[in-house]
């Protein structure tokens, strides 16, 4: 029980004080059908922490893992290499063990991260503000869409065929339950731009609108001006969601805010964290100042303490919650606060230079390796313009290809079927993602995996 | 010293990263490229010494007590961070091939097993995020088993001293939130309830331990008036933390309850997440918990997904759908995990006996000086609430006694919830606090008691005196939102 | 770049200053035959972290770890399950990145847990004081000779034959040139005690000796009462000197304190630290009260700031080389301090309790194992009394014997021949060490291991 | 808050500790059974929060511009950090057959090629365990040089302004220790030096950077004519960062010189250690460096240990002999061999030119108010030299400056050292700091002088004012030494 302070004596002074003869006695308001007399049945014990080391390991040794084979997988979760001072410093107890910053006086280190976080993704993004981050891209999303019913007052979203299916999934969960209507629609792979329906979008938006929701560069890595769409939504009076999966993305592409979009949403997983097989993760979520009292989430403001001196605390909480209860614009209460630190870390050290580097050699890898896969007989690189992620057409199905790939020990891409798997027309579809981390001997892998993939 | 913001010391041509030379390509960026962005650069020795500098105007349970009621702000072992660090963990994609992540699946249904268990419960959606998601979950999950029998109920009753992300869950959730008052001895007026219950209440929300820490001992009479009206049970579990390994809700006929795994079972808080927010079943609510579910077969994981579910009749067939994109919390599932393990059952029950413990040794050190609402009513559960009657007449109130405790080296407690009670402080130790750090507390309380009372009102009015900061203008920050950098800060006014 | 923050234009601004035309200038007192006018030849360029990570990772891989099979070595250095959060605490900046504490107004940290840890050693070694630490167990042998010296005002050291033989050599080594004599023999593989040479010892001691360096548990495993030697020792003026490799050893096994020893010395890895191939490990140096001005490195004292609050410093450093010069105890300026901190944690989380209960758990394990090797034809068990570790007379020769099981994945013991290559009367020997890390899977590999071994 | 010690907080009984239950066996510890201990135990809570805030009352560089000259406080790459607890390199045993550690030997053999490389030196020591522990290893081989020759050489020759340890570790050696003055210029004097040499003289102990942080004009000539009197030139390698990648000492006629890891590369000090003093030595020392070694045979590390090096006429064969129990400090040197990495040669070149630069800039920032007794001679090296002739008539001295850059938030600079010169301060920035912690460090300095010339006496004199202490009664302490715990603390009397 090395987590447990209190001795046997301890437990008994203390009881005597409290006057009860035993614990059992401060739990007698328990029904006594519903009291248990000892330790919960068909449980083990408690364990040493070596014990629970091999037990864990034991399950961690089961994976595959991304940097002990070839890995080529994106589709809204990247692997990126992350400075080691990232982990180290989220690791201070300080940070690691501190709580929701409610009492601004000893939690400036939490609210002057969250303050420069905002300002970064706002500056990424393209945007003027951005909140203190969301529980992941998806739910970005959704809240995104919810906020554009309450700024337009409309309740119609369209969401873009290339917007990731999951995305698509957990928008039309909930917006089943909130009674907007959510139109979305298989995507097509149509040569050289995969997944683009900007054209329909733009003629599908109409006067009962509340958004339209894209993703930019889309699920099959297809990267697309907005601009038109943008000019279109404000015209008829809606608002232009624009969805980032990839951050690095932010580093290469024209933003979304420079391409007139009013809410971006993203997932920042490829900054400061890991794959972690899906989460935590971390939500982004910006918009312009004219929208900020529509936001959801946390915000963190400067302001002065009592002697004058600037400070940082959690503000505009009047649309939050635990002020509002049944009146809040949201349910959340909670941030990805020390995600949002490990992202605000890494894009420190990165800065504007490194940012820009480090796309810059993502996309220039991609590009080599988009060429190469090409060149195989029965691989078709379906993508025109792309950032560090691409979609091939096989001559065979994709899914089993990859899960042969993955036992021979190359994780070689995600298979359409993974994500859309009644649909016949994307059987053959694969997404390849590329980024800084493959050597040049996981890259001939790669290929050579594809090469024997297609040939059977 | 002051800490600057990394905007006034980065330079944009700087950089804490080195990396490879991109091999010389033709773009294909479609003519899209990246506008200027203005984002300053660190080298890693200034990055470093920044982020050092900045935790160190944390507050954190690492240097002090933390006895925030119905928040549980406990030890949080460093093994589960060793453990989520496992790169089988931690450097596996969501969608790589199942058996190619057999061990991820494993885990996350070894912590299902724990949590079925735990609350005697028989299904659970690990997806979740948060609490409040887990909520949404909850109440989703309840609105589609109303919607599958063709009701359209339109009520949730929720008592008076609910937490206040259960009205705005509720209410998100399209359903009218009407509240149940609390009997004097701070319990649910369980014949009020059952006056309201009716064909129109779809759900009752309810805390059990209750928000005044107190344990509702009609709980399972609640639970059959509920259930005989058609309704279902939701239980708030941000209180697990006193029951856990004694009481198991499901012997108390909840029908849903979400854990949160950053309470109960040590994941860290990180400074306000990343959480999660796991949601048990009952058998009533299982069908329609949402997607994706782990499952066992044997000698293989799968993995449930939209294509298994709603392909060929499964037991998932009618879930109301995904609320997030991938499988959910990995890295706090490894911590609590190992947390849960590191405890056993027996642990586990040690854990809800400690934490009651030490919170009625708290209540009954301090409720001859402080005033004990709900004192009389027999033991708390795992935090003691106090009002502000002690404080009559002194001028000091709630507030500043909490900002107070920070000059002491504490962080402050729960203030002013549960509504019910005037000027409420909520102190909850939890077990990983030791005797003697309690008795400092109780120490420190008195004194402050004592000041007061001796009309020390200047001394409170104006704490904290010793921490980073003094109060900040919450005002002025609400007035001219400030929510980014601008060179000019407001502060050289 | 990553660690250098200056960029063009500061380094231009600040020659603008400096005045000086170029930084080639600020080099302009070096010799022009020793000026090289570019980067060192033959040396590759810097590389990215991800590059390091790899190359690194890369020579990592190709060792055999502790941890990942059947691991039984000893003699002097322990594999032993440390908590978490002991490396999580001792990576804290403060601590990690802090200077040896000269300015006691902002080093309070590492001086308090330097007292903390003196007073540990003190209790466990049964003395009345110990110092701030040493380089390593072999270090702070020596350095107890030399310091026997100063107090006997004699030269002549007896060292028993069941002293590790790495520390006899370094014991030699100094000695030579600075005419000590020292005095050791070849361990003999006594039946039921071997190594053990106490008889001899005290026959050997004569009035020109000023210590008996015995170590105990020897390397053989073999645990001795030294009370007689003690005794002896102070009958003829000379000073015991214990030698403890096993910290945990201190858990189960009568103290040297209490046996009369004058001066304990040790190596302290087994708690708090790693194997690390044998560094950075962590020398004990304890004494008792009428001996402390003339031991070497630092220490840390309690005192008053002036305000009159309880504060600590370096102390009787009028000893030390910093302040003394050529009239130092000891030229040594460093002591171990974070392998000290993991030191003081771990024992701090363990206490009486966890390290009585540690020490049980290392002794009942290794006598099982000792039992069921002991079993197998064709091994001998040659110890009587042991703590954690035993000899093994096997009916081949150890040392290929033991190559053969690295390369089958167990690392089964210290062959003897490794430690005393040129002595055919040990050849057969080996060492095992058992602690609390081996699972009861390891225990069945060993053991089919050493059947394997002596049946060829 | 005050923190107490574990022996105030911590019980026998209690542990933070859980282990498997040992199975039942007789003991076989020939009845020596342990006597009782004495030892507080703590539960993981207590501990981690006792040592955060122990943490918390130190200064390091992660805090602020650590500028300690001649100790190289330089950023800590937490990259490093990382790579040496690889467990291939963190959890092996340094008597693993040579088969089963090939990895290990071959980083050993990967850093020896960069020291001896960087260093223009055939053969490097790897074993000593710091930077004395060098120093003792380079005057050995020294010693054995000239017993091998059957020489009796009793003196060695150390410039005033030497380290302490060099004169410590030459008299260690059974040196008689003679000085050698220095110049007006704050150089050793060539012609003194000449005067002197002879076929007494072992050795010259030099310190090059030397500890003016100026570079010895004269180090080839000093080389020449120790060598033509038949002795040896030992180089304290402290000041190697001046220079690293820029010259190399084998060029400049050293015969031997340890290399602080923890000071060129950046392995952390940590509060005191562990260190790392690897030695380089000249090919008339070359054989007979210590045990043991690593060879590289085509495909194949081998380690040449006692067996090897005396039984087969191996190079090694007259080595002096073995000075710790295994093979050094392997942990550092995987933190030395990724700091190196990681700059590369280019990157170690820029390493010694920012370093340089840096003090040039503080020099020249700050010679207008402070005296800098070498100022006029040229640049500086690495670290910038000043006294107190500036001071003089304010009642104020170096120390009462040092222990008031403390209340600034900075380490103090190092001060009385070297010894030549009056109230000396000598200031180091390396290469990690940037010009805007440089612009405000000498902005503080400018004020500070500015204060005390303004008659602030007592300000300083109680300084500091903020740290965790004030002052210390250092004579206290060690009049009455109490260097182990007893209930009744001596600060309560």
């Amino acid at each position: 029980m090395r987590y447990l302070p209190l001795t046997a004596d301890d437990r008994a002074a203390m009881l005597g004080r409290i006057g009860a003869p035993s614990v059992d006695d401060l739990f007698r308001d328990v029904p006594a059908a519903a009291r248990l007399s000892g330790p919960v049945e068909g449980l083990p014990l408690h364990m040493s922490e070596m014990e629970v080391e091999r037990a864990l390991s034991a399950m961690a040794r089961k994976n595959l893992t991304a940097t002990h084979v070839p890995f080529f997988l994106g589709c809204g979760a990247y692997k990126h290499h992350v400075p080691a001072s990232v982990d180290h410093l989220i690791q201070r107890g300080e940070f690691l063990t501190s709580y929701t910053p409610y009492q601004p006086e000893i939690a400036q280190g939490t609210l002057q991260y969250l303050f420069e976080f905002q300002t970064q993704v706002a500056r990424l993004t393209g945007m003027d503000v951005a909140n203190a981050s969301m529980y992941d891209g998806s739910t970005a999303c959704v809240e995104a869409i919810f906020m554009a019913r309450r700024v337009t007052r409309r309740a119609k979203a369209l969401l873009s065929a290339g917007l990731h299916p999951h995305y698509v999934s957990v928008a039309k969960t909930l917006t089943h339950f909130t009674d907007d209507e959510v139109v979305a629609s298989v995507p097509v792979l149509n040569e050289g731009a995969p997944g683009d329906d900007i054209a329909a979008l733009i003629a599908a938006i109409d006067d009962e609108t509340s958004c339209v929701v894209v993703q930019n560069p889309n699920l099959f890595g297809h990267v697309a001006d907005l601009s038109e769409l943008a000019a279109r939504c404000h015209e008829k009076g809606a608002l232009l969601i624009a969805v980032v999966t990839e951050a690095v993305a932010f580093g290469a592409v024209r933003s979304p805010g420079a391409m007139g979009a009013d809410i971006v949403v993203g997932e920042g997983q490829s900054i400061g964290g890991g794959l972690s097989f899906g989460g935590p993760y971390l939500g982004l979520f910006a918009c312009n100042h004219k929208h900020v009292r529509q936001m959801p989430g946390r915000l963190c403001g400067e302001t002065v303490d009592a002697e004058g001196r600037r400070g940082f605390v959690l503000t505009l909480s009047t649309r939050e919650q635990h002020i509002r209860r049944e009146k809040a614009t949201s349910n959340i209460c909670t941030n990805s606060g020390l995600i949002s630190l490990a992202f605000t870390i890494h894009m420190s050290l990165l800065g504007e230079k490194g940012l820009r580097d480090l796309a810059a050699l993502n996309h220039a890898r991609a590009v080599q390796v988009a060429e190469r896969l090409a060149a195989i007989p029965g691989v078709d690189l379906l993508n025109g313009p792309f950032f560090n992620e691409f979609t091939l057409r096989l001559s065979v199905e994709a899914r089993p290809a990859i899960r042969r790939m993955a036992d021979a020990g190359v994780l070689g891409g995600v298979a359409l079927g993974r994500l859309y798997p009644g649909e016949a027309s994307l059987a053959n579809g694969v997404v390849v993602a590329v980024t800084e981390t493959q050597t040049d001997e996981d890259i001939d892998r790669l290929v050579a995996a594809y090469e024997e993939a297609v040939s059977c | 010293l002051e800490e600057p913001l990394i905007f006034e010391i980065g330079d944009s041509e700087r950089t804490g990263v080195d990396l490879l030379a991109p091999p010389k390509v033709a773009s294909r960026l479609g003519g899209l490229e990246r506008e200027p962005i203005g984002l300053p650069g660190l080298s890693e020795p200034e990055a470093v010494r920044h982020y050092t500098r900045l935790s160190r105007q944390n507050f954190a349970i690492d240097m002090g007590l933390f006895p925030l009621g119905s928040c549980t702000m406990k030890h949080n072992p460093r093994l589960n961070e060793k453990m989520a660090r496992l790169p089988g963990f931690s450097d596996i994609h969501p969608l790589q091939p199942v058996d190619s992540v057999q061990g991820a699946l494993e885990l996350i249904d070894s912590l299902a097993h724990w949590l079925k268990t735990l609350t005697g419960m028989p299904e659970v959606a690990m997806s979740p995020k948060a609490g409040a998601h887990g909520e949404l979950c909850g109440m989703l999950a309840i609105r589609a088993a109303h919607e599958a029998r063709g009701e359209a109920r339109k009520v949730v009753l929720v008592p008076e001293s609910a937490h206040g992300t259960n009205p705005a869950t509720a209410a998100f959730c399209g359903y009218e939130v009407e509240n149940i008052p609390a009997t004097p001895a701070g319990r649910v007026d369980l014949a009020a309830l059952k006056a309201r219950l009716g064909a129109d209440v779809a759900a009752v929300m309810i805390t059990n331990p209750n928000t005044c820490g107190l344990f509702e001992p009609d709980m399972i009479a609640i639970s059959e008036a509920t259930h005989a009206a058609g309704a279902y049970v939701y239980c708030d579990g941000a209180n697990f933390n006193a029951i856990v390994g004694r009481v198991r809700p499901g012997d108390l006929g909840v029908d849903a309850m979400h854990i949160n795994l950053h309470k109960t079972f040590s994941t860290p808080h990180g400074g306000g997440g990343p959480g999660a927010g796991p949601v048990v079943f009952s058998a009533a609510l299982a069908p329609f918990a949402p997607l994706p579910f782990v499952r066992h077969t044997g000698t293989h994981f799968e993995l449930v997904e939209e294509e298994q579910a709603h392909g060929r009749g499964d037991a998932h067939a009618r879930s109301f759908g995904r609320m997030v994109a991938f499988h959910g919390q990995m890295g706090m599932f490894v911590r609590a995990l190992s947390y849960i393990m590191s405890h056993g059952a027996d642990g586990l029950r040690q854990v809800a006996e400690d934490a009651v413990l030490n919170a009625n040794y708290v209540l009954r050190s301090l409720d001859d000086v402080m005033t004990a609402p709900f004192g009389t009513s027999g033991p708390c559960m795992h935090e003691a609430l106090f009002d502000d009657h002690f404080l009559e007449g002194t001028g000091v109130t709630t507030i500043d006694i909490a900002k107070a405790l920070i000059d002491e080296g504490y962080h402050p407690m729960t203030m002013y919830f549960p509504l019910v009670v005037h000027g409420a402080m909520l102190i909850e130790p939890t077990e990983t606090e030791s005797k003697a750090t309690l008795d400092q507390f109780i120490a420190t309380l008195r004194h402050l008691v004592a000041r007061a009372k001796a009309g020390e009102v200047e001394h409170f009015k104006a704490a904290p005196h010793l921490a980073p900061r003094r109060r900040l203008d919450e005002t002025l920050a609400a007035r001219k939102p400030v929510l980014s950098w601008v060179p000019e800060s407001i502060a050289a006014e």
